[in-house]
């Protein structure tokens, strides 16, 4: 016979499989779908700065951690820092240069994340915020987004990308500008870019939309974009990784907002069919937002939580400085966080029946 | 009545005097420790700054402008301040014996808030009327109660995160309120004001 | 010259006007003095024992509350500290050792055969803890005294021993948590 | 609100409730429930715990050596909460000492040792034959003489549930059984369901509930099928089947499942109107009251993966684990984790000599492959899996962070004593937190503070009360010597010799000068001098003992605070009252304090540098 267990355990005494390692892991696998769809319409690019990014995430936590004097490895291998890594990548131009990757990542890591006690202690969303400081700091470079593949000029290989991450010029020595040329001449934007800028100069909805940076239903390639990280978050739903109430609330939220601001000014409004395929809507709604440390966990909560954010994604791209308001309104409603927690306590058992 | 919510809109949220302004921060880190206290906080400034806004305000355009002693404007401002501190002061100690501890020192600090007298100086140089005057100081206050209380409800999680040492306390409340000031940069261009 | 009148007038007049308001308001929102004493001293854990320099709890607590540290009492140790940080709206400190260490909570015990009678512990008992009348033997209520230490001084005989007290409550042992994350 | 009427129609319309949360656990109850109810042989030795139950332990009745019979009682129910506990066999008591109790600490408690003569002689207890007869109160004693106590798990005293205070509308039979692996009820129910309806009539006839319902879940077919054919023909027994889900069993979920309604926090089931008891418990009872029977033998499930004969047995209370154990075959694997109860809710067995008692309802010896044991605790994330799991809507990410801080206050206004410690949120927690357990020690935690909140309101009160004594008896005294100077004064008004006087005085005032305590003529100065010894002696003997502590430091403040006082006394002031001495005595415990602490830190030292 061998040893009994001599090791006081409180009950219960088993578990489910599933460990935070693994849901870390199944984020960063449901992303392969938009992943995927995002290479296909900007490039190689995406999957450069993935991994330039992933490298850096870990790199700088693996630092930080040796100084907390915290279990380096044991750490890492929780993919906490590998997802936020890799949500900063797919959140930034393809072909932006390699410092701005390691800016961004490493104020994720080391500012937002570890500062605050690392993983589970975070108030924002570190990829957000990481997201945020670049927009703000370099606003030329990151909306340096390049036209879908399809519609330029050059045909971009593997080793372009990394020579114009790396260095600024691809192989033939064009820059990332020229390289926005479209077919027809004219700089591209992003389609939420464009119809700002367009807006502004007077044109009406339906003028604008008719540009071919505009697809069936959303922008052309981000629309593609889109179902994949939609795909993918319906993949992560089915898992139960994440639960339905804040995707739900915030596409539901923003797509309201958007049919009422359009049927009141149709000239003036986003079609909502393309407020939600065009941007990083999608990829907000079902892996930013998504992130269970910053985000709010009451089940009423998690449904205000998401219809605020819908509601700040829609007021910053009708009427804010920036087109896509995403990052801003999830930074926004992670401060709202706790407050939204602390007043939706679900009443405990024996508190309701008041006899 | 669109401007007047406009230029509510914009002190809140575009123009906040915490976040954007960098008004007032000696209250903002100092009594963000419990929600509770931060909501009373923000009740007693609101009342302060709003009634300060229209005191000087009055005081400006019926006393200093008339008699052309513009110049004693801060001092005159300081005096109508102070008084309106000194009378919320008293008010809090009868009312709310348990708030007036709370708030301790930062009650008559108010005084010293420079989002009062900023909001006073402001709105003699943005020429705004009676009425503008009162919405310019209830939004600021607004807008300072506002990102106090969220400030407060996420020091109150802080307060049990594994924060380094070097940075517990007053530091990781800087950064904090440095995140959110970046955060609402996203309001930027919301409201052109 | 004039400018000069007139703002010494108008400061004059505004300075009259609101001591006037002042002065109303003081009269009109008159307070008593604070509960804060009461508060403090519920705070602490009676055991009367003086090791914070005064003679007993609700001295301790007046004088927290004129602004003594308020970390000068051992047996509340650090949480009655971080309470009382909160109450005072201070940061709370580490316990001063000038006054003593936080220990395990203790109870006088008297050997019987040893005790000449003398009645001195019951005098120093500061919560009439010990029973015994002149020449007998005096025995401790163990539900009653507070583990101030008070009494082993007096005694002259030292037939006073502070003893541990047993904890009723059994805490669950976390001890087994931490073994859990060693492995 | 619904009425009370409406309550029990709409029972009685079969509707069920659904619970908040829950889960599904891998069941494995068929390793046990094929096979009858075998009996376990006799042990040599059986240990029984006095107290076995929630509440007071009984008074002892037996001496050891004393010669017992299967059944005797071993202790007498005393006041309040209290069940005797009986003799599991014949034999002799061998010793009454502290054992290894069935607890989680396993904590010693007092058990009585009984070494079998394997006769397993009876004690003849009367039965009450005609219990349709009998007072409710008298069937009480009987239920309670015979030491019944809930054998769910918690083994909460039968007799006070049977004796409800208030009308009770609702009689709930538990045979939910959620746990996994346990099945000791489903067999039960299955070979014993005329026993337990027996035992439910009885139950009726002393709590006079309007409608009886029996809720089963509805992964035990057999025993449903057993019961309905048992209860058939009593119209006012309902068989409720119930969607299988832990923690259905719990008593507060259950009587939401069944009747919607919630038992408001701190109260019991019966101040709704609901009474609930455990299917083992009906059966004690009709074995209590029908046949006699102390309740000293309960069936225990022993399985588990590591268990080679995996069963139901009937085992006699107060038999060591190892005994069960060796009967099943266990086949113990790399530190092999033994479990008294269920997986969700049961502890741990540090030790196998720890008896089977009253609530015990399952040994379970599980592999590490069937039921993963917890890994390294990691950071919380949040994921709110474990909030959206619990059945009472708590918010356990949220009680994680405060216990973690210690935030009594906060855990309050989160309802952590509304906790029922089902253990569902650390069974579904991704970061594998022992959640239950911090919960544990803090409501622990929380309730030490609240004893020494009240011990601590008591000594200020007698710390207050003594305060003013004190005052009073020095207003007295004053009183007292102003008196006596009074008629001293008198005195010598009455003598008329001014001359006198002024010698007196004179005299007086020189023999102050000189500062001999003896001179000091008048009487009411005794006790002025007394008060001076003694403080003199005092501080020679602190003095002494600080010498011979040999601390340079402590004496040196010792000495020069006895100067003063020396200063002080030569005065001769009379106010070298209580509050004096008292001021001295403070610092003297300082000093005392300090001492303490100095040796424990040259201790230390001398401790390190021999390291």
């Amino acid at each position: 016979m061998k040893s009994i267990s001599k090791l006081f355990v409180s009950s219960p005494h088993t578990r489910t499989g599933l460990t935070t390692n693994q849901v870390m892991r199944t984020v960063c696998y449901a992303c392969i779908p938009g992943i995927a769809a995002q290479t296909y319409f900007f490039g190689w690019g995406v999957i450069v700065q993935a991994l330039l990014c992933i490298i850096v995430a870990l790199t700088a936590e693996a630092i930080i951690l040796s100084l907390r004097e915290k279990p380096v490895r044991a750490t890492l291998a929780d993919g906490s820092a590998m997802l936020t890594g890799l949500l900063i990548a797919l959140s930034i131009p393809p072909l932006a240069p390699w410092w701005i990757s390691v800016i961004g990542v490493s104020f994720a890591i080391i500012i937002v994340k570890q500062l605050y006690g690392g993983l589970g202690f975070n108030l924002f969303n570190p990829a957000m915020a990481g997201y945020v400081v670049l927009l703000i700091s370099f606003p030329v470079a990151m909306t340096n987004w390049l036209p879908v593949q399809q519609v330029m000029t050059y045909d971009i290989s593997f080793l372009d990308c990394v020579s114009s991450i790396f260095t600024g010029f691809t192989l033939d020595g064009y820059s990332v500008t020229q390289l926005r040329i479209a077919v027809d001449g004219i700089t591209m934007a992003t389609p939420l870019d464009h119809f700002k800028t367009q807006i502004d100069l007077g044109l009406t909805a339906s003028e604008i939309t008719a540009s071919p940076i505009y697809g069936d239903y959303g922008g052309t390639g981000w629309e593609w974009v889109n179902l994949g990280y939609l795909i993918g978050g319906l993949l992560l739903l089915k898992q139960g990784v994440i639960r339905w109430h804040i995707p739900f609330a915030i596409i539901a939220s923003l797509f309201t907002f958007s049919l009422i601001s359009y049927s009141i000014t149709p000239d003036l409004s986003l079609p909502p069919m393309i407020s939600l395929f065009s941007g990083a809507t999608m990829f907000a709604a079902f892996f930013i937002a998504t992130d269970p440390i910053s985000a709010s966990t009451t089940i009423r909560g998690r449904l205000i939580y998401g219809a605020i954010i819908g509601a700040l994604i829609f007021m910053i791209r009708e009427w804010g400085g920036y087109p896509d308001g995403v990052a801003f309104a999830v930074l926004l409603t992670n401060l709202a966080v706790p407050l939204i927690d602390y007043y939706t306590k679900p009443a405990v058992y024996g508190h309701k029946a008041k006899v | 009545m669109t401007e007047y919510f406009l230029l509510l809109v914009s002190t809140v949220l575009v123009n906040n005097f915490v976040l954007v302004k960098f008004l007032g921060l000696c209250p903002f880190m100092g009594v963000s420790s419990k929600i509770e206290t931060a909501i009373g906080m923000s009740m007693a400034t609101t009342f302060v700054l709003t009634l300060a806004s229209m005191s000087s305000y009055l005081l400006n355009t019926y006393i200093l402008q008339p008699l052309g002693i513009e110049f004693l404007r801060t001092i005159a401002f300081i005096l109508v301040i102070a008084v309106v501190v000194q009378f919320t002061e008293m008010v809090v100690h009868k009312t709310s014996p348990k708030l007036y501890r709370l708030l301790g020192i930062f009650l008559p600090l108010i005084t010293t808030n420079c989002a009062v007298l900023g909001v006073a100086l402001l709105n003699v140089n943005a020429e705004h009327n009676f009425l503008q005057s009162i919405v310019y100081g209830f939004g600021a206050a607004v807008g300072f109660s506002f990102v106090l209380v969220l400030f407060a409800s996420m020091r109150e999680r802080l307060a049990v995160a594994d924060v380094p040492r070097p940075f517990k306390g007053s530091a990781i409340a800087m950064i904090t309120a440095g995140l959110m000031s970046l955060a609402f940069m996203g309001f930027a261009g919301l409201v052109n004001f | 010259m004039y400018v000069l009148l007139f703002a010494l007038g108008a400061l004059i007049a505004l300075t009259v006007v609101f001591g006037a308001i002042l002065g109303f308001a003081s009269v009109k929102f008159k307070v008593k003095a604070d509960p804060l004493v009461e508060q403090i001293d519920n705070l602490l854990p009676q055991t009367q024992c003086g090791q914070c320099g005064y003679p007993g709890c609700k001295p301790y607590a007046e004088a927290i509350a004129n602004g003594d540290d308020i970390n000068k009492c051992p047996p509340g140790g650090e949480s009655t500290i971080k309470q009382l940080a909160d109450l005072m709206g201070v940061d709370a400190k580490p316990l001063d050792s000038a006054h003593g260490q936080e220990d395990v909570k203790k109870v006088a015990f008297i050997r019987e055969d040893e005790c000449i009678g003398c009645t001195k512990c019951i005098q120093a008992c500061p919560v009439d803890a010990i029973m015994g009348a002149s020449k007998v033997m005096h025995t401790v209520i163990i539900d009653e005294c507070t583990g101030c230490d008070l009494c082993v001084e007096p005694c002259p005989v030292d037939c006073i021993d502070m003893v541990p007290l047993t904890d009723t409550n059994w805490k669950w042992d976390a001890l087994a948590i931490s073994v859990k994350n060693i492995n | 609100m619904h009425s009370e009427l409406s309550l029990i129609e709409q029972v009685k319309s079969g509707k069920l409730w659904d619970i908040p949360g829950g889960i599904h656990p891998p069941e494995r109850k068929s390793l046990s429930n094929s096979t009858k109810i075998d009996i376990i042989p006799l042990s040599p030795f059986y240990y029984v715990p006095i107290k076995q139950h929630i509440g007071n332990e009984g008074k002892l009745l037996v001496k050891v050596g004393e010669q017992v019979l299967t059944g005797q009682p071993l202790t007498d129910a005393i006041e309040g909460l209290s069940l005797p506990v009986h003799a599991p066999t014949s034999g002799v008591i061998k010793d009454i000492t502290p054992h290894v109790s069935a607890h989680p600490s396993g904590k010693p408690e007092i058990t009585i040792v009984i070494e079998s003569d394997h006769k397993d002689t009876v004690f003849t207890t009367k039965p009450i034959k005609n219990w349709q007869t009998s007072e409710a109160a008298s069937l009480t004693k009987h239920i309670q003489s015979m030491g019944v106590a809930g054998l769910g798990g918690a083994a909460f005293p039968t007799y006070v549930k049977t004796n409800p205070t208030k009308d009770i509308k609702l009689l709930i039979i538990n045979g939910v059984e959620c746990e996994p692996y346990i099945t000791a009820d489903d067999v039960l129910m299955r070979y014993f369901a005329n026993e337990i309806t027996q035992g439910i009539n009885i139950l009726q006839h002393m709590v006079q509930p309007e409608l009886v319902v029996i809720a089963i879940e509805d992964n035990k077919p057999e025993a449903i099928e057993a019961i309905k054919l048992a209860v058939k023909d009593q119209d006012t027994i309902e068989v409720r089947v119930i969607p299988t889900k832990y923690p259905s069993g719990g008593e507060k979920q259950l009587i939401e499942i069944v009747t919607g309604q919630e038992v408001p926090s701190k109260s019991i089931p019966a101040d709704i109107g609901i009474v609930m008891q455990n299917i083992g418990t009906c059966f004690a009872i009709k074995e209590a009251v029908i046949d006699g029977k102390a309740l000293i033998h309960r069936v225990v499930t022993v399985t588990g993966e590591s268990i080679s004969r995996p069963q139901n047995l009937w085992v006699k209370l107060g038999t060591p684990i190892s005994d069960l154990l060796t009967h099943c075959g266990l086949v113990a694997e790399q530190d092999q984790r033994l479990i008294m109860g269920g997986p969700m809710m049961g502890f741990n067995i540090m030790d196998t000599m720890m008896p089977v008692v009253k609530s015990t309802n399952c040994i379970l010896a599980p592999s590490e492959y069937n039921l993963p044991s917890f890994g390294v605790e990691q950071a919380c994330i949040r994921c709110s899996l474990c909030s959206d799991a619990c059945p009472v809507n708590l918010l356990p990410q949220q009680m994680l962070w405060y216990s973690k801080a210690k935030d009594h206050e906060k855990l309050e206004e989160y309802n952590l004593a509304d906790c029922i410690e089902c253990g569902v949120c650390s069974y579904v927690c991704p970061s594998q937190i022992p959640l239950v357990q911090y919960y544990r020690s803090s409501k622990v935690e929380i309730k030490q503070e609240k004893e020494d909140k009240i011990k601590s309101d008591k000594a200020k009160e007698r710390f207050e009360t003594r305060q003013l004594r004190l005052e009073r008896d020095k207003q007295a005294r004053l009183l007292k010597h102003k008196e006596s100077a009074d008629k001293r004064k008198k005195a010598l008004e009455k003598d008329g010799n001014a001359k006198d006087k002024i010698a007196a005085a004179l005299a007086r005032a020189k023999a102050k000068k000189a500062s001999t305590g003896e001179t000091a003529p008048i009487s009411a100065d005794a006790q002025t001098t007394n008060t001076q010894d003694k403080v003199a002696a005092a501080i020679a003997r602190a003095k002494a003992k600080k010498q011979a502590q040999a601390d340079s430091e402590t004496t040196a403040t010792v000495s020069s605070e006895s100067q003063d006082s020396e200063v002080g006394s030569a005065e001769a002031v009379e106010a070298k009252s209580a509050e004096q001495i008292k001021k001295d005595k403070i610092a003297a415990t300082v000093a005392r304090a300090k001492a303490k602490k100095l040796k424990q830190a040259a201790e230390n030292k001398e401790q390190g540098e021999s390291n």
